[in-house]
């Protein structure tokens, strides 16, 4: 019997919250510590899970199954492949840090570490799901303590941005519960089947009807594109990230807009292979477009926050783009995406929330020369920067370049626009860090307060595995590529469509392709 | 049938004299509403001997649930007979019919039926209205809505429905220090008297076409004769589902619900949704899917409207409420829209799904008007949605059980309310009703929004000026032991059922096999 | 002779029907109604429910309608009913419907003809045995337990009734603000609407 | 000689709609009892019609249900109207409207 | 062969060094962190040195050496390694890279003595070393990229070094971005490389390239010209190397003269099969090259700030080196960016040194005369000053003697090759002009910058005049590596092995002795012509050319107006656009719908529940009209 992973990556965080919330309020130190304490175990949990993990198998590992409502099928049936292991390394790493930078709040310490507590437990639970139901439990569940997070401890149109985030997310989810709904009980209608939810028995049902498939791939899709989110789907985003409290849209940008990534891949293309090769070309297009938009936009943007929360939009593109590029290649990138972007945009919520609390608005024209008065600020700041527009040698590069290249292969329209985008990330980001950095600092900006230690153990650690993980992406890349090509070969094995192969690229087949060509 | 038969048999041709066979009458299978009334009555009487004499409202509410709890005892039994008969049968020649179904059904209304006591005790307290006249006629009328539930001829339904109707207009007038409650109370009696009148209009065509008002004589008929003209049937089936529309608060049947749930007592709202809407539903279900069944080709489309019709209009005008009282009102008729969808399914599944969401909404709604009940504070008149501003910090664990009650309504996971609806939209695709199950789940979005602003007020909103901070929450608001009991049990069957449903929703389906 | 019977009262039933609508006075309505009570006890004689047409006088005529008449001298009984309607609509589409529901059922439902089983629980008119003990036969067999349960419909009348008419307790006036904005959010405007 | 049935039944639809209509056009609680108790009126002269046509006893049964329900009804009906009046003079039933929206 | 795999330590010193910096930052003060990170250049330079030999020694089909390294991305069949090529045209880089290099290291000691962020400074070149090393070392179009990147990056530190001032930050931003632009290219390159090759590892894509389609490999070269165009300065994207004169001089020696601009001509020359197998792609590398380096020349002509004149002139000698490569002449550009790196870098330090005795002034229109002042300066910055203008002997005669000869014979079936050798030719002409103009203004004529300037001007201290003797010495004879002369070509011999491509050669020695004195007279003409007009300095403050040229002038003067017109074309709409989509599309559409919808649900529940009257009697009139239609539909449902 294998440790119980999933369960206590679930109930670690699930108790801690429990306990933090039994701690008077008043108690901030022992509330911050407990909490803090919790995310570290967990941490420590997720790590253990990655030195565990045997990096040569597809499928699930650590798998617990048990019955849970039997007359409806539904199993607590969790398990990690290569797919979702990083998500929940990242989810452990991400946590202690999003507590620690909780400095600023004041209010209702206790609820507040507890919410977040628990939407570690419900992200886990999300990535752990091989159950749909379970999935869909966790994934509702989650929008409940963000709500929170961000109705009570966000900014000034907090409440706006919350319910927007809430209703918007939820309205996905409605077509989500749908789709999981019809695709059990369709599946429970074929001869010799029973009512159930779990993905490898649905995803192995070749019953379906094309085109039902093609509407559940839709129902299924609305949901994750909001949450990812595609264009034109994105406008929650912005609002949510920039009312969020800094911990809060660490978050949402580090985990929760993974989740629509994470839902493509773990779901989409595995029940609905065909339907996926079918639509490709449309969510190809919306990346596309959200990869430039997000950018466009992103640039003119006077709020700091929301040029960073932009540039997710743009960078979540990637992700859905080397998704849905069918290739090996593609998803390997996209996965590196969202594992980099939560690192590299965790890290500039982070520090946009450092400026804020300096200065108390995010204005980008009100600050200037800040790199003067606060080096290590703005030195963390251009590397986080440099990181995020996908510079060689840091994540993000590895993981958008992985993602094109995929895409290029086999849809080149798609590749060479969404290119493009690495000119203009270059340039909105470069233009908000010249105008809040450089210069020469006056007013407030000269007496700017550099980083506190505490500021520094929360920023740097994301900027390191970022600089890991651009220079030797290996040990991501070789766990994920057996669960990648098993997807692939999934899809492959379910529909006409065929990646190219590499070893066919080589230049004896060019040069036998051409002597066809020739003929 | 056949004990019937053998009866008519006895009893007709031959004895001319004045001696009447008197039936043999199977009390178990009456056990619970007789429990009822009996208690209602004993209470009246303690009533009487008292005189107002002494404080005996803790007696009365002792004795309303002993009542409850005999009640629950003889349904209990009669599970057990049910699943070991294996079967469903009729008691009192037809009259009364002992399934599975009907169990379920009186279990949804025993809940809350001990439920609204709880709650109301506190609210009594306040009010300082003394007398045992609120417990008994909660008890009547929950007799009345038992009595439903087990009816398996239309003029007993009629007759419950009366009787579970009557004793709840009083009871929304009951409060004689709010203009509103009257006008509740009248307005829920005009349409009642009404809607009762088109009911029985109903029944009497129904009676016409099929020369029996017995719900298993008319399903019998309706399964061997073709009708030569099935006009006068539906007519009566369509008037019929209006009169229980009106009941289960369906649109476009559905206007007196903002008003009557607005200007009834709080205590007596909650019980009025949960309880009402259960007994409705549960004769809906008998009435067509065992009675009309042989119909449901025609009653199917019908029902389809109004659930849509239910669905939208409850959750969208549900947005613009200020009342908090009132946008529950809307927000019921959104939730009947949901059972509709299960009856609408029109199979076991679709049935047991409705009954489950019965049971579900029976704690959640009473919870959550239990929890209005207390901010309303004394007068009952604190409903706007301004006077849960900084309830969260005000007073924590009322704003937390609100909260918790108000996420299940809006069916978020992990809560009954959300077992309760993918039962439902699970039963509905089943019955290929996709267009349904959308209506269903965009419905629920809709939903959420009303919900978070109760929400939003309770944490996000800052407490208004010159209230004191926390701490103060136990002086600004009486909590009654009897109050918190019930929202304590609301609260944790919310959780129960939405954790780990498996064994009420085997409950649901084995009732409804027995149908 | 049945006929002309029937003609007669029929045209009296509607006749009371037709005033209870469109009496100006309250008291004139409940007399139409008497007239109309008593006509449908006609037509239960004519069609052999003779038990029933004496009750319907009784509880009718001589329970009902008296009660009606208590309560209309109890709020006064000079007083001429407004008539004029303040709904825009209300009293076009009202008899629009009720015109609608006639024509519905009579037309397309077609409800003059009965389809069910005849005799099911004992012939109404057949054999020598009185109607009375006919109805009273079904009522303590078949309808023992409708029967029964009217018992709790009758508490309920006296509890109910009993709980109504006590005088409220401290039977205050209502303070405007009170109510206003409980129930619509429009504010005392509302309130003066309807009693201007 | 014998009437048929289809008139009675006439008639009674004819009073039911009269006391529907009746109910919906006059603002006068009590008036719209009255309508009330004419449309049930209506439904016992249906019921014994039926019991007539069907030669079915049952039909009269129903009827002396309904007289039960029917003064139930008109007992708690103006006892609300009496308890609520007794504070407004000389209301009508519109003027109890301070619920709506 | 051990000697080869000391190639590790090139790129590992300046590393190291950077590292050590970074780590020490709080530590190694001034001049320490300088000296440290001169001294690791001067490690790499030796090793260079080291790994020269050992290629050397090794038979010319081998001394392509591929070293492996750890492997660092792979992604379902796509492998990338950091494995390193040591090859001539490898090491003829990394040797003028690191030389050069140290020599700049060595004199920014100096020159940025007393500066605060010295240590940062020092930190940032070894970096910028460090990836310039990579870039040329590497065996693999990715890791290229990855070096093209870093110097991108360390550009933008450096240019933007003094980022106080607005215009520092402004130009490296504008580099960068301009660099990007180039990157896409180089992106979509390695994509096409890739998608057709299966590889991107430079061995065995490159001697795959001939199989490729004609149209493909044209894509590819043009692509990768794109990114050369960026990264190297020409066309429109040239307008950010003037800016980029922000930076401290060093810096614009080191990178925006000597080293990283030439990165573009290494990978076209690198990428050679690819052009040679598209040839329509040289077409436009040369023209576009001709013109750069024209349009430079005369921007350079009627400029006054003594780095920019620098700058335009270092763009138009790029376009000589591409020139070259788009008619073939590899050798020759390599050779060309080896004299130019030499002369240029000696220019740009000659220019920081005067900057440095006479207050950072920059104008030239505050100078003259200072060869009295600073004597060494003035000598050796008239040595790189024969070398630009082509004199003999000097390194720049040979090298662009060659390009020129290469353009007129029009290799690589070039079209209209003498109109080509026509446009060099008159760069040639403006190019000793303007170089004239420039030393005249700045040494020679009246002393301008008295009354202007606080103190006298001084010449600079050992550390900064040493490199720039060293680099005088080298401008002189550099040329000598590759003497047209048989047996005495010997780059052309060494590159083979990396560049197996025939030489061009004029057709005739007596064709190509013509081409090279017509080169050589006009390079006189220019400078005799240069001499005469600026002898006497300025008239009233006016340069006489500018104010002859009138309208042409103050157009050469806008810098041939490319700046505003990608500001009006591209940066104005740019910002239109997005202006649009932030605005009126993303708030107003967009989000507007989503509001739209909700306020759309909420007014439709706002209307609905008027319908809410109050009234009892209404509440009656719709249930009875419900069950109406309930009654019909059912009726009517139930007929059919």
């Amino acid at each position: 019997m294998a440790f119980p992973y999933a369960t206590a990556l679930l109930a670690v965080p699930a108790a801690g919250a429990a306990v933090t919330a039994a701690i008077p309020g008043s108690k901030e130190k022992a509330v911050r510590a407990v909490a803090v304490g919790v995310s570290l175990v967990t941490l420590a949990l997720s790590a253990a899970l990655l030195v565990d993990f045997d990096k040569g198998v597809a499928g699930y590992q650590f798998v617990q199954s048990k019955m849970w409502i039997r007359p409806l099928g539904i199993h607590y049936l969790m398990g990690v492949d290569g797919i979702s292991l990083f998500m929940v390394v990242l989810t452990g790493l991400l946590f202690p840090i999003a507590l620690l930078a909780s400095t600023h709040v004041s209010k209702r310490v206790n609820a507040y570490f507890a919410l977040m507590l628990v939407l570690e437990a419900a992200l886990m639970g999300i990535f752990l799901s091989i159950d749909l139901f379970l999935f869909f439990v966790f994934w509702e569940v989650m929008l409940v303590p963000m709500y929170f997070l961000i109705g009570t401890w966000g900014y000034d149109r907090r409440i706006y941005a919350a319910v927007k985030f809430f209703i918007y997310t939820a309205a996905g989810s409605a077509l989500l519960l749908l789709g999981i709904l019809s695709l059990a009980i369709l599946h429970a209608k074929a001869p010799g089947a029973h009512l159930t939810f779990d993905l490898r028995t649905l995803m192995e049902w070749k019953g379906l009807n094309p085109n039902t498939a093609r509407w559940l791939f839709l129902a299924f899709g609305a949901s994750f594109a909001i949450k990812v989110p595609l264009f034109p789907l994105h406008t929650w985003l912005p609002d949510a990230h920039v009312e969020a409290p800094t911990a809060g849209s660490v978050l949402l940008a580090g985990l929760l807009l993974k989740l629509g990534a994470y839902g493509f891949l773990r779901f989409s293309l595995t029940l609905f292979p065909q339907a996926s090769v079918d639509f490709a070309p449309l969510l190809l297009t919306l990346a596309t477009i959200g990869i430039l938009y997000g950018a466009v936009v992103a640039a003119m943007q006077r709020d700091l926050k929301k040029v960073v929360a932009y540039s997710s939009v743009a960078h979540l593109g990637f992700v859905v783009l080397g998704t849905f590029a069918l290739t090996t290649i593609g998803i390997e990138g996209g996965l590196f995406t969202m594992v980099s972007h939560g690192l590299t945009t965790g890290a500039l919520f982070l520090l946009v929330g450092i400026l804020y609390d300096r200065r108390h608005t995010r204005q980008i024209d009100a600050f200037g020369g800040v790199w003067k008065s606060a080096p290590k600020l703005g030195g963390i700041f251009l590397a986080v920067t440099f990181a995020s527009i996908g510079l060689p040698g840091l994540s993000g590069f590895v993981g958008e370049f992985l993602s094109l290249i995929g895409t290029f292969v086999v849809h080149r329209p798609y590749a060479i626009v969404a290119a493009t985008g690495v000119i203009l990330a270059a340039v909105y980001m470069l233009w908000s860090f010249q105008r809040v950095f450089t210069g020469e600092p006056t007013g407030d900006n000269a007496t700017f307060k550099d980083m506190s230690r505490l500021e520094l153990a929360t920023v740097l650690p994301l900027l390191g595995f970022s600089l890991f993980l651009g220079i030797y992406p290996k040990p991501l890349l070789e766990r994920v590529e057996p669960s990648v090509k098993a997807l692939i070969s999934h899809v492959e094995s379910r529909t006409d469509y065929h990646q190219p192969k590499v070893a066919d690229l080589g230049p004896k087949a060019v040069a036998s392709s051409s002597k066809e060509g020739g003929r | 049938m056949i004990a019937l038969a053998a009866l008519l048999g006895q009893a007709t041709p031959t004895d001319t004299s004045t001696k009447i066979p008197v039936p043999q009458v199977d009390w178990l299978s009456v056990g619970p509403e007789v429990a009822l009334i009996g208690v209602a009555m004993l209470l009246v009487l303690i009533a009487a001997l008292n005189r107002g004499r002494r404080d005996l409202s803790g007696v009365y509410l002792d004795v309303g649930l002993a009542g409850v709890a005999a009640a629950g005892l003889c349904t209990w039994k009669l599970w057990t007979v049910v699943v070991h008969s294996g079967d469903a049968y009729q008691s009192l020649t037809g009259m009364v019919a002992v399934d599975g179904f009907s169990v379920f059904a009186r279990t949804v209304i025993l809940a809350a039926t001990a439920l609204g006591l709880l709650v109301a005790q506190g609210y009594l307290r306040r009010e300082q209205v003394e007398g045992p006249e609120y417990h008994a006629l909660l008890l009547l009328s929950a007799s009345g809505m038992l009595l439903m539930t087990s009816a398996n001829d239309l003029i007993v339904v009629f007759l419950a429905l009366e009787i579970l109707s009557i004793a709840l207009y009083v009871l929304a007038a009951f409060d004689r220090n709010r203009l509103e409650s009257g006008e509740a109370g009248l307005k829920y009696f005009v349409l009642g008297a009404f809607s009762s009148a088109v009911l029985l209009y109903g029944v009497a065509l129904v009676y016409g076409a099929t020369g029996t008002t017995s719900l298993t004589g008319i399903a019998n008929y309706l399964a061997s004769n073709t009708l030569f003209s099935s006009g006068l049937l539906l007519a009566g089936a369509a008037l019929i589902l209006v009169g229980l529309g009106f009941k289960v608060a369906a649109v476009p049947f559905h206007m007196w619900t903002p008003d009557v749930y607005q200007g009834s007592p709080s205590p007596v709202t909650g019980f009025m949704a949960a309880g009402a809407k259960a007994a409705g539903f549960a004769a809906l279900l008998r009435v067509f899917v065992s009675g009309f069944g042989a119909y449901s080709v025609d009653w199917r489309p019908l029902v389809l409207v109004l659930a849509i019709a239910s669905l939208l209009l409850g959750s969208i005008v549900a947005l613009v409420q200020q009342d908090v009282k009132r946008m529950l009102a809307y927000s019921s008729i959104s939730h009947a829209g949901y059972v509709l969808i299960g009856v609408q399914a029109d199979t076991k599944g679709g049935v047991s799904s409705a009954l489950f969401y019965l049971l579900t909404y029976t704690f959640m709604v009473i919870g959550t008007f239990a929890v209005v009940t207390i901010v309303g504070r004394k007068g009952d008149r604190r409903h706007s949605l301004d006077d849960y501003r900084g309830l969260g910090s005000r007073a924590p664990l009322l704003a937390g059980s609100m909260t918790f009650l108000l996420l299940a309504q809006a069916g978020i996971p992990l809560t009954s309310g959300f077992v309760a609806k993918f039962n439902v939209f699970a039963a509905s695709v089943d019955a290929r009703e996709y267009g349904l199950t959308l209506v269903g789940v965009i419905t629920t979005v809709i939903a959420a929004f009303f919900y978070l602003r109760v929400i939003v007020m309770m944490y996000m909103s800052d407490p208004p000026e010159g209230t004191a901070p926390a701490g103060d929450g136990l002086r600004a608001f009486t909590l009654d032991p009897a109050t918190g009991l019930a929202l304590g049990v609301a609260v944790l069957a919310t959780v129960v059922m939405g954790v780990l449903p498996g064994a009420f929703i085997d409950f649901a389906r084995h009732a409804t096999l027995l149908f | 002779m049945e006929w002309a019977v029937f003609v007669v009262f029929a045209v009296a039933a509607l006749a009371g029907a037709g005033g209870v609508v469109l009496s100006r006075k309250p008291v004139h309505s409940a007399l139409s109604l008497v007239l109309t009570l008593f006509s449908v006890a006609v037509f239960f004689v004519l069609q052999g429910a003779h038990f029933l047409a004496a009750v319907q006088v009784i509880v009718y005529a001589g329970a009902v309608v008296i009660l009606f008449l208590f309560v209309i001298m109890l709020l006064g009984i000079d007083q001429d009913d407004v008539l004029d309607e303040p709904l825009a609509g209300q009293r076009p589409l009202a008899v629009i419907v009720g015109v609608a529901l006639f024509a519905g059922l009579l037309l397309v439902a077609g409800i003059l003809t009965p389809t069910g089983a005849p005799a099911s629980r004992g012939s109404a008119t057949q054999g020598d045995v009185a109607n009375v003990e006919r109805i009273a036969r079904s009522l303590f067999t078949d309808f023992l337990w409708p029967f029964e349960i009217t018992s709790a419909l009758l508490v309920i009348a006296v509890v109910g009734a009993i709980v109504l008419a006590r005088q409220s307790g401290p039977g205050r006036p209502l303070d405007e603000e009170e109510h206003v904005g409980a129930g619509s959010d429009e504010g005392p405007a509302a309130l003066l609407e309807q009693e201007s | 000689m014998n009437v048929p049935g289809a008139w009675y039944l006439t008639v009674a639809a004819l009073m039911f709609c009269i006391g529907a209509i009746g109910l919906l056009v006059r603002r006068n609680a009590l008036v719209m009892f009255m309508c009330v108790e004419l449309m049930l009126n209506a439904v016992n002269l249906t019921f014994v019609t039926f019991a007539r046509m069907l030669d079915d006893i049952g039909g009269q049964v129903f009827v002396f249900f309904t007289l039960v329900v029917a003064a139930a009804e008109v007992v708690i009906g103006l006892a609300l109207i009496v308890s609520i009046f007794r504070r407004r003079q000389g209301a009508t039933a519109d003027d109890i409207s301070l619920l709506r929206g | 062969m051990d000697a080869v795999r000391l190639a590790w330590l090139i790129p590992g010193f300046p590393l190291a060094g950077f590292v050590i910096l970074f780590l020490g930052r709080r530590y190694l003060k001034e001049p320490l962190a300088g000296w440290i990170a001169t001294l690791m250049m001067v490690g790499a330079f030796v090793s260079a040195v080291v790994v020269f030999t050992g290629l050397h020694s090794l038979d010319e089909e081998k001394r392509q050496v591929v070293l492996k390294g750890v492997e660092w991305i792979r992604a379902g069949g796509f492998s990338v390694r950091f494995n390193l090529l040591v090859d001539p045209l490898s090491i003829t880089m990394v040797l003028f890279v690191t030389g050069v290099g140290a020599l700049i290291h060595l004199y920014s000691i100096g020159y940025m003595h007393g500066q605060e962020r010295f240590t940062r400074f020092f930190t940032y070149l070894n970096m910028f070393a460090f990836a310039m090393l990579v870039l040329v070392l590497a065996a693999n179009y990715l890791l290229v990229f990855l070096g093209w990147e870093g110097v991108g990056l360390c550009s933008y530190l450096l240019v933007s070094f003094w980022f106080e001032r607005p215009s520092a930050a402004r130009a490296g931003k504008k580099a960068f971005v301009a660099n990007r632009v180039g990157d896409f290219g180089f992106m979509l390159a390695m994509f096409l490389i890739f998608s057709h090759l299966g590889t991107l590892d430079l061995l065995p894509a490159l001697s795959s390239a001939p199989h490729l389609a004609r149209g493909t490999a044209t894509a590819v070269a043009l692509l990768l010209y794109l990114a050369a165009a960026g990264k190297s300065a020409q066309g429109p994207l040239f307008v950010w190397l003037p800016d980029a004169m922000e930076g401290p001089t060093p810096v614009s020696a080191l990178i925006h003269a000597a080293t990283m601009v030439t990165a573009g001509v290494y990978l076209l020359v690198r990428s050679h099969p690819f052009l040679e197998h598209g040839p329509a792609a040289g077409d436009v590398v040369a023209w576009v090259g001709a013109f750069t380096a024209l349009i430079a020349a005369t921007i350079a002509l009627v400029n006054f700030d003594i780095k920019r004149v620098l700058a335009y002139s270092t763009i138009s000698q790029l376009g000589y080196m591409f020139l070259a490569v788009g008619v073939g002449a590899y050798t020759a550009a390599i050779f060309h960016m080896v004299t130019h790196a030499f002369f240029k870098a000696l220019l740009f330090l000659g220019a920081g040194s005067v900057m440095h005795g006479t207050e950072d002034n920059q104008d030239m229109r505050v100078m003259g005369g200072l060869r009295k002042f600073m004597p060494l300066t003035a000598i050796t910055f008239m040595v790189a000053w024969l070398a630009i203008a082509g004199i003999v002997p000097f390194a720049g005669f040979w090298s662009k003697d060659e390009i020129l000869a290469a353009a007129w014979v029009g290799g690589a079936g070039v079209s209209a090759h003498y109109f080509l050798w026509f446009v060099g030719a008159v760069t040639a002409l403006l190019t000793a002009f303007y170089m004239t103009r420039q030393v005249w203004l700045v040494f020679f004529s009246d002393e301008r910058w008295r009354g202007r300037l606080q103190h006298e001007p001084h010449e600079s201290p050992k550390l900064m005049t040493v490199p720039l003797v060293v680099l005088a010495v080298l401008s002189f004879v550099g040329g000598a590596i590759n003497l047209p002369v048989e047996g005495l070509k010997n780059l052309t011999e060494w590159l083979h092995a990396a560049v197996p491509v025939k030489p061009l050669e004029a057709h005739s020695f007596g064709q190509g002795f013509l081409l090279s004195t017509v080169a050589v007279i006009l390079g006189g003409i220019g400078i005799l012509v240069g001499i005469r007009i600026y002898n006497k300095g300025l008239r009233n403050g006016q340069d006489p050319v500018l104010v002859r040229l009138g309208a042409l002038g103050r157009f050469f003067e806008r810098g041939w107006g490319i700046d505003p017109a990608i500001a009006w074309f591209v940066d104005k709409p740019g910002r239109a656009v997005a202006e649009v989509l932030a605005q009126p599309v993303d708030q107003g559409i967009i989000d507007g719908a989503v509001n739209g919808v909700a306020a759309l649900v909420t007014g439709v529940g706002a209307g609905v529940r008027k319908i809410q009257t109050g009234f009892v009697r209404n509440y009656a009139l719709t249930l009875l009209s419900g069950a109406t239609v309930v009654l019909f539909v059912f009726l009517v449902r139930g007929s059919l």
